[in-house]
């Protein structure tokens, strides 16, 4: 006899999504993860619109992490106009990078994961059994989103940064207030990361990722001009597609990809992996996990946010008191004279590898878009790992697959409005 | 006091105006407290729309099937219903090409398997339901959707104001890029609330709060090309977050 | 300290001590001030008052009961938006608040001798419901005294029962009349039907030296003022008051001129000669 | 011959002995490039030849958002009892002081509004002379330069010729006395305008212009962007709006700026809008602005500072109506 247990829809992830477990008796036959989240053809809006709208319009794609797709493109726009944008503009980007992934971990960490670490069903239940903890923990989301709000203008949807350059450069004040707000949250940081530290799975292990990420070029531990893997292959993030190969999944409306026709799996664990430099003191707490880190399996994945949002809160205030001492003022952005082109970069987001790619005309008027996002990547493994982990669990009752599959969905902290936008390549 | 019943939910959209609830750190263990959450599966393990509900708080553009199912199911279990964001009140982003075929934005993207996609032109909610409130901003205003969270409390909504961006931008004496720069600034014509966000850090409004009650559009065309912007370039601008403007609408 | 200029910023709170339907959308308060220091107010029929509703804002509301120098006073309150949706939730002994009175009031004591006309259409019996009390109890110094008041249909009539009270007593005329009716008249009312501009040439009354006060929406005053002035009576004769979006009710906000004139501090109360010239004002 | 006469070099010295007196506030150019009184010091240097700033000091007395009152329930409505710090605004413009002049009229006539008061009393008002540029129109208004301001400056070639008008000047000035040195006092500026005859006639006349094309021209081209009277010294029209806190009890009521160009300015619930047109609403503004309502009626309060004019991003100048009168006048 055969049976579906179907989750739908997936909670406390970003998007629309859905698991069947397909059964044959007890026996899992297929377990089939659907993304479907509403299409908004995004490469098709994109195109015939000038290359000054692009970044607008594009970091609506998704507000987890609008900001990375906004610099992203931009670094693309940029690529393809061969425009290079001062000192000031690249540290600011930088740091709001930074307040970018702050907020994404914090929220995937203390909105979406912690209900699962108290047993709790949401916020709600958060409110009630832990409200001091939730109180410290949303500071640290807090201080992310000043950075955004500051540096870019807005929490969601920055809005100073532009092809060339950028607006108002933040005032001295804002820059000592936003210094402030994360040096409270640094010893906070800390605390979040011990705080999932015991949360690991100690069962079955699940299969080990084929990491894949950004080589980090200088200090910035997500900005680099080539991509890695944890074979120690490297290749230039402009021949992404070379490496990448892309399937339409079979119930989704988003098509899933393999590298080098396997599974990779992108993120905040792959970055530690694949040796992203690291803060001193996230450094101590890396050092520290090493071995719940290394070559963990998804699950590790919050663990390697947390390390990554002391990593983040650190480099952030390091790139603060490089602002403060450099005292910019305001600049005119580049100037851009259009030309023909392709431009494709990649850039670390929150969830991991994303890559955009665009073509110009003459004008400067797009005329083709690709762009890859994290999740996209990553379902594949999550596919894997989602029949993995129902087939260890043969025989548990519905609720407790339920609770155990869907905690696995969220340790890859899916962004599924993202997942939904992959042009044919 | 009764804690009202509420239900957040998402459909065509970035989730960016749910995340702008979760983004009011300082005041989510109040809300947590004061309302009772039904549903919203970005934050809470249910799956289900039971209702009955206060008020249903939605965010994003109708798209598919599903996205009208799920409304139609809030709106049927509640009292009252709320647009929450630019894209659930005027289409947003997604519908700026409403006016080209849909299924060849999709062969764009997906190529011959296009044809498997179950989906339609984004429209506003209130092509489809009755909607009572609306919050607009692409993403809103934390102040806003947080006034409005209290006004709900009181059993009622918030009155905001109708006017123009220009006037909270002049306001914060930031310089007018439109007329200091020449820049297309679409300020004029856009519902104030943002504080002038753009305008403030130097960036022209780019509209994502759609059109305010009494819009010139006419005459901020004829002032942009005049300025020398092409018709093409204006109409791509202003169709962005809502694609259905009025070209010679005066008033 | 305060100075006795000083426009009165904070409203005083008023307990609602009772509540009475009129009809499906319109209700009657009656309110007492908590300040012993005010120790009530006076004030003239046609005035109104700021109330406030905690939360919700503020909306000028006309004084409606008799002007009686008494700590409590009544309010006839429509509901229709924001501010007073609000009010409706509160029940006695809630609290709202109160500024004013405000605006002049209707002249009454100049009109001793004369006959007087009321005229009242819909919403506007409330200012007219204090003028009338007011002039009954000073029932020996004025003329001839007829209340007339149009309502949409007969669920719309307010104070139905007053009315009815009124209509058995021989000092003075009433008529009501309904733009439609489906109905059966209400009960121990006499009820015409038709527009009151109908109503107007369908009835005996005097016309010389006679003084008419008018209340209503702005398309009553459109077609009843001309109707008026051919019947003999004066525009300086015919006192109406104005509607208008208020804001501060002290002459402040800018939100209600007539011409050169403010409808909350020169007005509510208008000659319709001070408004003739105006274009707008009516 | 007096002590009166500020050399150039002693600004800073001024400056300080003003300081002394509260916080000082001036003209400045901002890091955006626009005119501004703004809190003097920490990098923001005192303007002393400046046009006219973009919003004028009228935010002093009347700030765009003011939160006037708070309810709680325990407490009722009542007002935040913040002491008003002393502020000394230096640099204004005869035209800017003639428009404070207006609004002490209105705010401090018939009905005392206590905030404003509040905030004017704690106001120290230095006036300074200016040359007129382009969009100026203040004409004879200038003559009364120094309406209400407690010093003025005046510009000679020497440095600033000053001028005590009320004992809080005096004040000032005796502690001014060491650093000056001695200078004859100026005449006052005469200066001609035909706009501001004009306008004084139309004032007086109560010209409507009723009959003016231009109307139509206006409300065709106006944005309602709400430009010219947000930055008008003597528009001052407010709306009042509550909202209540996430605690379900306690409110706030915001005083906002409002304008009579927007078009629920003046309408009522239900929908009736008594000034449907924006050809209505314009009418409404000239009213308001050359000829008065209620308690101003009869005095202009146009005080010619030309900023209607500078920020309108469509061009509408009021003034054509006066000058298409001067027109017809002329054969
Ligand atoms: C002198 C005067 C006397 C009045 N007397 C009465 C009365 O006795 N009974 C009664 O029911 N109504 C009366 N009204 C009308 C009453 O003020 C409005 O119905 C009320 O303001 C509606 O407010 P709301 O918030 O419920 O409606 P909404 O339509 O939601 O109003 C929103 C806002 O608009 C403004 N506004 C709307 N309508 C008016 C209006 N007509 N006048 C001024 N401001 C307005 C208010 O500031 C209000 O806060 C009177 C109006 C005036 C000017
Ligand atoms: S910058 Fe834009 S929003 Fe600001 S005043 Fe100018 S046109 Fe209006
Ligand atoms: S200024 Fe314009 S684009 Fe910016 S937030 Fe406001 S409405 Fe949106
Ligand atoms: S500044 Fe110009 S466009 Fe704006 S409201 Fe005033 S007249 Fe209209």
């Amino acid at each position: 006899m055969s049976s579906v247990l179907e989750i739908s829809p997936l909670t406390r992830v970003e998007g629309h999504g859905r698991i069947e477990v397909h059964f044959a008796g007890t026996k899992v036959e297929t377990v089939s993860l659907s993304l479907y989240e509403s299409p908004r053809f995004f490469e098709a809006l994109l195109k015939g619109k000038s290359y000054a709208e692009v970044p607008e319009i594009i970091c609506r794609v998704c507000s987890l992490c609008s900001t990375v797709h906004r610099i992203c493109s931009l670094h693309a726009i940029e690529r393809a106009m061969d425009i290079q944008v001062s000192e000031q503009v690249r540290l600011y980007r930088e740091l709001i990078l930074y307040g970018g992934h702050i907020q994404s971990h914090a929220l995937h960490l203390f909105c979406l994961v912690l209900p699962d670490c108290f047993n709790v069903a949401g916020l709600a239940g958060l409110a009630d059994k832990a409200p001091q903890e939730l109180q410290r923990w949303l500071r640290i989301k807090s201080a992310g989103n000043l950075i955004q709000e500051t540096v870019g203008g807005r929490t969601i949807h920055p809005v100073t940064l532009i092809p060339g350059g950028m607006g108002k450069p933040v005032a001295r004040e804002g820059l000592l207030k936003l210094k402030e707000a994360l040096q409270r949250v640094l010893p906070e940081t800390h605390q979040a990361y011990e705080l999932f530290r015991p949360f690991l799975p100690n069962g079955d292990k699940l299969a080990t990722p084929r990491y894949l990420s950004v080589r980090p070029e200088g200090a910035s531990p997500f900005l680099g001009d080539n991509l890695t893997m944890g074979n120690g292959e490297t290749i230039p993030a402009d021949s992404y597609m070379n490496l990448l190969c892309e399937r339409m999944s079979g119930t989704g409306n988003a098509k899933t990809i393999l590298v080098k026709n396997q599974p990779a799996t992108v993120g905040a664990l792959a970055r530690l992996n694949l040796g992203m430099p690291l803060t001193p003191m996230a450094a101590a707490a890396f050092e520290e996990s090493r071995m719940l880190l290394t070559d963990a399996d998804i699950r590790a994945n919050n663990l390697a946010q947390a390390v990554e949002l002391i990593l983040t809160v650190e480099r952030s205030l390091d790139i603060i008191e490089i602002l403060l001492k450099a005292d910019f003022t305001r600049e005119e952005p580049a100037r851009i004279v259009p030309k023909k082109g392709r431009g494709s970069t990649a850039v670390e987001a929150p969830r991991g590898l994303l890559i955009h790619s665009y073509s110009f005309d003459g004008r400067g008027i797009c005329r083709g878009a690709d762009i890859i996002t994290p999740t996209v990547i990553n379902q594949a493994a999550m596919e894997r790992d989602l029949l993995a982990l129902a087939t260890h669990m043969e025989g548990a009752d519905d609720e407790a697959l339920t609770d155990a599959l869907e905690r696995l969905v969220r340790a890859y902290d899916p962004c599924i409005s993202c997942a939904v936008h992959v042009l044919k390549i | 006091m009764k804690k009202p019943i509420i239900a957040i939910a998402g459909l065509t959209a970035c989730s960016g105006c749910q995340l702008t609830l979760l983004n009011c750190e300082e005041e989510l263990p109040e809300i947590a407290q004061r309302f009772i959450i039904d549903y919203f599966p970005l934050g809470l393990t249910e799956r289900l729309i039971t209702g009955p509900i206060d008020v249903a708080i939605v965010e994003g553009a109708v798209s598919t099937p599903s996205d009208l199912e799920i409304l139609m199911k809030l709106r049927n279990s509640s009292h009252s219903l709320v647009a929450l964001g630019t894209c659930a009140l005027w289409g947003g982003i997604a519908a700026m090409k409403n006016q080209e075929s849909r299924k060849d934005l999709a062969e764009t993207v997906y190529g011959s398997a296009a044809d498997g996609l179950k989906t339609f032109n984004p429209q506003p909610l209130h092509r489809f339901v009755k909607i009572d409130f609306a919050i607009t901003g692409c993403p809103p205003e934390t102040g806003e959707l947080l006034a409005t969270l209290a006004a709900l409390l009181r059993g009622t909504f918030p009155v905001f104001p109708h006017y123009p961006v220009c006037s909270e931008c002049r306001s914060r004496e930031n310089l007018c890029l439109l007329i200091e720069r020449n820049e297309m600034c679409l300020g004029p014509l856009i519902q104030a609330g943002c504080n002038a966000r753009c305008p403030a850090v130097g960036i022209g409004c780019e509209g994502c709060r759609g059109p305010v009650t009494e819009a010139n559009v006419a005459a901020e065309t004829e002032l942009l090309l005049k300025k020398g912007f092409p018709m093409d370039e204006i109409v791509s601008r202003m169709q962005r977050f809502y694609p259905e403007w009025d070209y010679e609408q005066r008033s | 300290m305060r100075n006795s200029r000083d426009m009165t910023i904070v409203p005083l709170p008023a307990t609602i001590i009772g509540r009475k339907a009129l009809s499906a959308d319109t209700t009657l308060y009656r309110l007492a001030l908590e300040s012993s220091e005010e120790d009530g107010f006076d004030f003239n029929p046609g005035q109104f008052v700021q109330l406030s509703v905690p939360s919700g804002g503020e909306v000028p509301i006309s004084l409606a009961g008799p002007p009686r120098h008494q700590n409590s006073f009544e309010l006839c309150i429509r509901r229709v938006g924001h501010v007073t949706d609000m009010l409706y939730q509160l029940l006695p002994p809630n609290r709202v608040g109160i500024r004013g009175p405000f605006g002049n009031g209707f002249p009454f004591s100049e009109w001793a001798g004369r006959n007087i006309l009321l005229i009242a259409g819909g919403l506007g019996i409330a200012p007219l419901r204090s003028l009338l009390y007011a002039l009954l109890m000073q029932r020996g110094e004025f003329g001839e005294i007829t209340f007339m008041y149009g309502a949409r249909e007969p669920s719309a009539i307010l104070f139905k029962e007053e009315l009815a009270e009124l209509s058995g007593r021989k000092d003075m005329h009433l008529f009501v009349t309904v733009d439609f009716t489906k109905e059966e008249s209400p009960g121990g009312l006499t009820c015409n039907t038709g527009l009151l501009p109908t109503l107007l040439r369908g009835v005996n009354f005097s016309t010389t030296d006679t003084v008419a006060a008018v209340c209503g929406p702005p398309a009553l005053y459109k077609c009843l003022l001309e109707e008026l002035q051919d019947l003999g009576i004066p525009a300086a004769h015919i006192y109406l008051s104005l509607e208008r979006r208020m804001k501060c009710g002290v002459g402040l906000c800018c939100h209600c001129a007539v011409g050169d004139l403010f409808c909350c501090s020169d007005g509510p109360v208008f000659r319709y000669s001070q408004l003739k010239g105006i274009s707008g004002a009516i | 011959m007096a002590r009166n006469l500020l050399k150039r070099d002693s600004i800073s010295f001024f400056l300080e002995i003003l300081a002394t007196f509260g916080k000082l506030h001036g003209p400045i150019l901002t890091d955006d490039g626009v005119l501004a009184f703004r809190p003097l010091g920490s990098g923001n240097d005192l303007l002393l030849e400046y046009s006219r700033t973009l919003v004028p000091p009228k935010k002093y007395l009347l700030p765009p958002r003011d939160a006037v009152l708070f309810f709680a329930p325990d407490e009722w409505y009542h007002q935040l009892a913040a002491a008003v710090p002393e502020t000394i605004l230096v640099g204004l413009h005869p035209c800017d002081l003639q428009g404070i002049a207006y609004l002490d009229k209105v705010f401090l006539g018939d009905r005392i509004d206590p905030l404003y008061r509040a905030r004017r009393t704690a106001l120290t008002l230095i006036g300074l002379s200016c040359e007129p540029d382009e969009n100026c129109f203040c004409g004879d208004l200038s003559a009364t330069e120094t309406h209400g301001c407690d010093l003025f400056m005046h510009q000679s070639p020497g440095g600033f010729n000053l001028k005590d008008n009320t004992p809080k000047g005096t004040a000032i000035l005796d502690r001014l006395t060491p650093i000056l040195a001695e200078g004859k006092s100026l005449p006052a500026v005469s200066r001609t305008c035909d706009m501001a005859a004009a306008i004084q006639l139309a004032s007086v006349r109560s010209e409507t212009h009723g009959e003016s094309a231009l109307w139509d021209e206006f409300a065709e081209r106006c944005l309602s962007c709400g430009a010219c009277s947000l930055c008008c010294p003597t528009c001052y029209c407010f709306d009042i709006r509550e909202y209540g806190a996430l605690d379900g009890e306690s409110t706030v009521r915001l005083r906002e700026w409002d304008n009579c160009l927007f078009k629920d300015h003046g309408e009522v619930a239900g929908g009736f809008n008594f000034r449907k047109s924006r050809q209505e609403r314009f009418q409404y503004r000239y009213r308001h602005k050359y000829l008065g309502f209620g308690p101003t009626r009869g005095i202009a309060s146009c005080v010619g500072c030309g900023r209607c004019r500078a920020v309108c991003p469509v061009g509408i100048d009021l003034l054509e109506l006066f000058k298409e009168r001067q027109d017809e006048k002329q054969p």
